[in-house]
């Protein structure tokens, strides 16, 4: 996708800012989780937010995302309340989830969020589903699967790259390959170098991108989203990528090499990219970045205060939401 | 009610019933249809591995479909199609296939609504086959409904006579919560009195199936059935026994059962599953928590041994509870005057 | 055995101790190792997700091995490693994943003996974290140790001191049977005495954790550590409970559980899991069938409820059963004249 | 593999008299069962036994395979006693598996037989843990994983590849893709005609044969359980075939053209193939193979009159064989 082309600043200022939102919400849990403030097990999506913002930004309220446990990015790129979010990781009954899920279970039905995911490959079979509710509707709508490249080794997974292929499902798996799925390596966990080629085998088009250039993300997921939308099926997109923190909060990365994520974060920074871009190309001013960059920090900032005033659920809630009605 | 159908076809009436009243009822599973990509060109050859699903994809050809060998994926797809519009009965064609699929029942299905803090609904019902006596082994003979029945979120469904299982079927397509229901492979060809218009169970109320006031015995699918048989030979012997089919373990009717237990003071429960953390133990512990005062003598439970099923015909038929153990439980906690050890 | 070890070295140091005294002993698991493939070179970064299996992967390179994340795939490949010759330990990190799969488990390792005639062995120990605590939400906080307790072949484990850990497990390796192996994620902390050297402690034999003589309170796994707390707070009013740990569900002492319950007359059951088709069921059926005469007041059962377990502090700590709960259902036990509805 | 090349004429000799065990046995059994002789359910492999036998030509006792449900052919191919197995699928006490497995679960240790498999997909991680017993205790043992077309979608097949693939292990995946799973023809349930195109996804070999052709199957297997042999890691083997009867005994097989079996068994019937090429080309004598049919024809009815005299299994066998010890 060449810079200067097609997409409208509407656009461009719509994924600097899903960017930008991504990152700081991410930086400042890396903080508050120091400052012991934040419970349980949290998974950072910093260094990865091109894709979430790329593939994204073609799809409106009525597609559907199912996220992974690193799903922060995608509940943002997918229109989720921040506010909320972020009172739903804090555990309190302000949450989008009323404090119920936390990190790893952010959800809301009305943004099309399916909700991260615990479970390691939960994703892709759900979104499969969504993609036959949009066929046998006639909806239009498309569903899309993030999953890491760890989680390209789970069963789950590859019955899903069948079953879309067979139905011609209106869905996309993306691969968010950032090189480890904890602290394993993906040279050691798989044989191949590039996971879009498992898509050859199911009879579907793999494609593989450079996850860090949102660009590139952002061609390749409207190619592959166009498709669906047009009924010609299922598309694997593989996007490199790094996570700039470690798996999760806590993670002491010894692992790997010191310098990859340093280096990640000097020369593959995705925001820093997309700025020389676009204000290289002429297409948005720097001011205008500057002014989203402003906004977001305060943004953060409110989520935070607002969280921690906020009430924690009432005990009453425990055995609530367990069914409909039993 | 004079029309007699199979506990097959009953369920089968159900499904078209429901299929023709809302078209966001889809059907899918492995060779329910059966015959897609064979060389006849005939997209309908089998209709379900035992016959369950037959005309329906006839009938409805873009809202049955079959699939792949891949429980986790299509199991799945019936969960996220539940969470995105439609109301999808999914058939695991033996619930022994849990295994390779459980993930998205206990862990998506039956948690969404509780995680996303009441932000979902997954209207899912999957059907599926269990039990033994077709010399089917190990692995295509279980019952497990003790496993679905321990998590919270899931419905669990084990109709008990064709009449049960369309009006429960019904009421499982109607339900916003996922439902599993259980199909009794060897209940197939059993008739009985099924009225031809539509017509729902509602879930959590069990059924007496017998009255009797000396003993109260819980039984539930299969099992009613050999438990009305054993009530045969005990009232021949003066024995009048109650017999109680909860018919959804999940929701359970507490209820009724302490009512049968308070009347007849003896409990005997039979369940056709393992014994260890069992259905049968599950109403037996209730039971003895909130029923204790009413109880004249101990629980028996009547079980499958703690062993896995057999294949050869000898064994398999004194594996399963048998309407002869019954009736010995009944007698037993009739004379017992102390528990005895088993 | 003056030494003190935490729960989580203690499970370390069984594995240290077999994997030098067999080398039939393997270790397979997601991150066990952690850092193959890594760009520091390092091949032992973690030792485990939260470090059970640290210092294994540096001595005994060729026999620790990370897996990718295919649960069926390594969870069946120790299955099949141990029908063919190796001792296998397989690490399930939390049991949550238990349904990408179980089939492995229930269907294959457990079944083979049986289907096969008597003409199979596999040694297989599949280790994994269980239980809340830890904040860590509605997939990976749960209990789910009825599930493997209903299934035939299956010998389940459930340790509640590091001292049990560690013999426990090292009669789990050395064990012919498949065996699961629960440790709870929010004992690995927990001190207690250790002894340095290899021991073994039998399946199938219940710890009295503490004797008294008022109330029998059969609790497993951490359960234990909330009722020993419990016991403090009720010998302070006067009541003496006497705590029973059978630390194996599966097989399970019985005996021990009725003698107890014939010397005390009273019994509360303690259980972390939800309760429906529980452990905490499966006991109390048990003894309302087998020492009912011994009852002199109605069982209670203390679980967790009917609802997957919550991520907020404020709701997981009154999710899982506390010391007052267990508390307040021995007073009533003893002050209760009759059964009253939960 | 040239016909005239390499194999003995023991070997031949080997191939010819498995194959005709396994058409003769499942031949009678599919009579039998139309008498109602014997329980429960029995899937034939009456048409596929030059995968069973070419394949299991080059393993010994000490190596392994796993089976699937459809397992007669597999095991007879592995050395089991074709007594021992007639028993068992009448259920009698004297059956391999003394009664308690049945048609679905025949297995013998002592032949390196993992088990027929009621569950499809069940035994490609078991065949994954055979090879990383045989890799850990460098025993230089190989297993070999049966499985179907409508197995290779399931998960549990797709994750042993990636497994296999990165270990090395000394595996074969053998598909024998009769095209149906069940009642659903391959072109249905995969979007890809040859199997074997998966294995590149996951960084083995893969290689699609002539599943009727002896020879093709007994080549291909050869190289590919050399390779494991000598530590060069898994291959995925795709034998083209066909079943003569139907899924199961009882099947109507209205989803087939009554011609597709009837045009297999007559012309690629995988024994008249065979007795064409070693006779043609002189390697073996027409008499020589006679006799096999004879001597086999005799052990089959053998089987089935100590099949129906042998007693049923004692009841007090309900529950034993649970565990070794409990
Ligand atoms: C079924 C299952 N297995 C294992 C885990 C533990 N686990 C959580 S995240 C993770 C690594 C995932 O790696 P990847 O898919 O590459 O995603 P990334 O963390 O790199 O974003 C693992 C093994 C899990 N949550 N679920
Ligand atoms: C996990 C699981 N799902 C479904 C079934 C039911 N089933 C038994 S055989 C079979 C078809 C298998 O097809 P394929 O793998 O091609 O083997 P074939 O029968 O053609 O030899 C199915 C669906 C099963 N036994 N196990
Ligand atoms: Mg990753
Ligand atoms: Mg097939």
């Amino acid at each position: 996708m060449t810079v200067t082309a097609e997409l409208s600043q509407e656009s461009l200022l719509r994924g600097y800012r899903t960017m930008r939102t991504i990152r700081d919400f991410e930086e400042r849990l890396h903080i508050e989780i120091a400052n012991a403030q934040i419970p349980g097990f949290v998974h950072l999506y910093a260094g990865e937010e091109a894709v979430a913002a790329g593939v994204c930004s073609h799809l409106s309220d009525e597609d559907w995302v199912s996220s992974t446990h690193r799903g922060h990015g995608h509940a943002i790129a997918k229109g989720c309340d921040v506010k909320g979010m972020m009172a739903e990781i804090y555990g309190r009954a302000t949450g989008l989830c009323k404090g119920k899920g936390g990190s790893m279970h952010i959800a809301d039905f009305r943004r099309g969020m399916l909700g991260a995911n615990g479970i390691v490959g939960g994703g892709p079979p759900l979104i499969c589903g969504v993609g036959l509710s949009a066929k046998v509707r006639r909806s239009g709508q498309v569903g899309v699967a993030f999953l890491g490249d760890g989680a390209s080794n789970q069963g789950t997974f590859l019955e899903s790259l069948n079953l879309s292929a067979i139905w011609k499902l209106p869905v996309v798996f993306v691969v968010e390959n950032n090189g480890y799925g904890e602290a394993t390596g993906q040279s050691y966990h798989q044989a191949v170098e590039d996971i879009a080629k498992r898509a050859d085998g199911f009879g579907l088009p793999g494609v593989t991108v450079d996850g860090n250039d949102y660009f590139a993300v952002a061609e390749a997921a409207g190619i592959a989203i166009g498709r669906a939308r047009a009924g010609h099926g299922p598309t694997l997109l593989e996007c490199k990528t790094t996570r700039f923190f470690g798996h999760f909060e806590g993670d002491t990365q010894t692992y790997r090499d010191p310098n990859e994520a340093a280096e990640a974060r000097a020369s593959r920074d995705c925001l820093v990219a997309f700025r020389a871009r676009v204000t290289d190309a002429g297409l948005l001013a720097g001011a205008a970045l500057d002014a989203i960059d402003v906004e977001i920090a305060q943004l953060i900032d409110e989520s935070v205060a607002e969280a921690l005033a906020a009430p924690w659920p009432d005990v009453s809630e425990l055995s609530t939401d367990v069914y409909i009605k039993y | 009610m004079a029309r007699k159908l199979s506990f097959l076809l009953a369920i089968n009436e159900a499904m078209h019933q429901e299929m023709a009243r809302d078209e966001r009822v889809i059907i899918l599973g492995e060779d329910i249809a059966g015959g897609a990509g064979g060389s006849a060109g005939n997209d309908e050859a089998w209709g379900g591995a035992l016959g369950a699903t037959q005309g329906l994809k006839t009938k409805y050809p873009h809202r049955v479909l079959d699939t792949p060998i891949s429980e986790s994926a299509f199991i799945g797809a019936a969960v996220g199609a539940a969470a995105s519009g439609l109301r999808p009965i999914a058939e695991l064609m033996f619930v022994d296939f849990m295994g390779v699929c459980f993930d998205q029942i206990f862990n998506q299905a039956a948690k969404f609504r509780y995680m996303f803090g009441g932000n979902a609904i997954t209207p899912v019902v999957i059907r599926t086959m269990y039990g033994a006596g077709l010399r089917a082994a190990s692995q295509h003979s279980q019952t497990l409904y003790p496993l679905f029945t321990h998590i919270p979120g899931l419905k669990v469904v084990v109709p008990s006579s064709p009449y049960d299982a369309k009006g429960l079927l019904i009421t499982a397509v109607r339900d916003d919560d996922p439902v599993i229901f259980f199909e009794h492979k060897a209940m197939y060809e059993l008739e009985g009195d099924v009225p031809e218009e539509s017509y729902s169970i509602p879930f959590g109320e069990a059924n007496i199936v017998r009255e009797g006031g000396d003993v109260t015995v819980v039984a539930i699918g299969r099992m009613v059935q050999h438990a009305l048989q054993a009530a045969e030979t005990l009232a021949a012997e003066g024995i009048q026994i109650e017999i109680v089919d909860p018919r959804t373990t999940s929701p359970l009717d507490e209820e009724t059962i302490y009512e049968s237990v308070e009347s007849t003071g003896r409990l005997v429960v039979v369940d056709e599953a393992h014994p260890r953390c069992s259905f049968a133990s599950d109403v037996a512990a209730l039971v003895a928590q909130n029923a204790f005062d009413a109880l004249r003598a101990p629980i028996r439970m009547v079980t499958s041994p703690h062993s896995p099923v057999p294949f050869s015909p000898a064994l398999e038929d004194v594996f399963v509870p048998s309407p002869e153990r019954i009736a010995a439980a009944v007698r037993d906690v009739l004379g017992a005057k102390s528990g005895s050890r088993r």
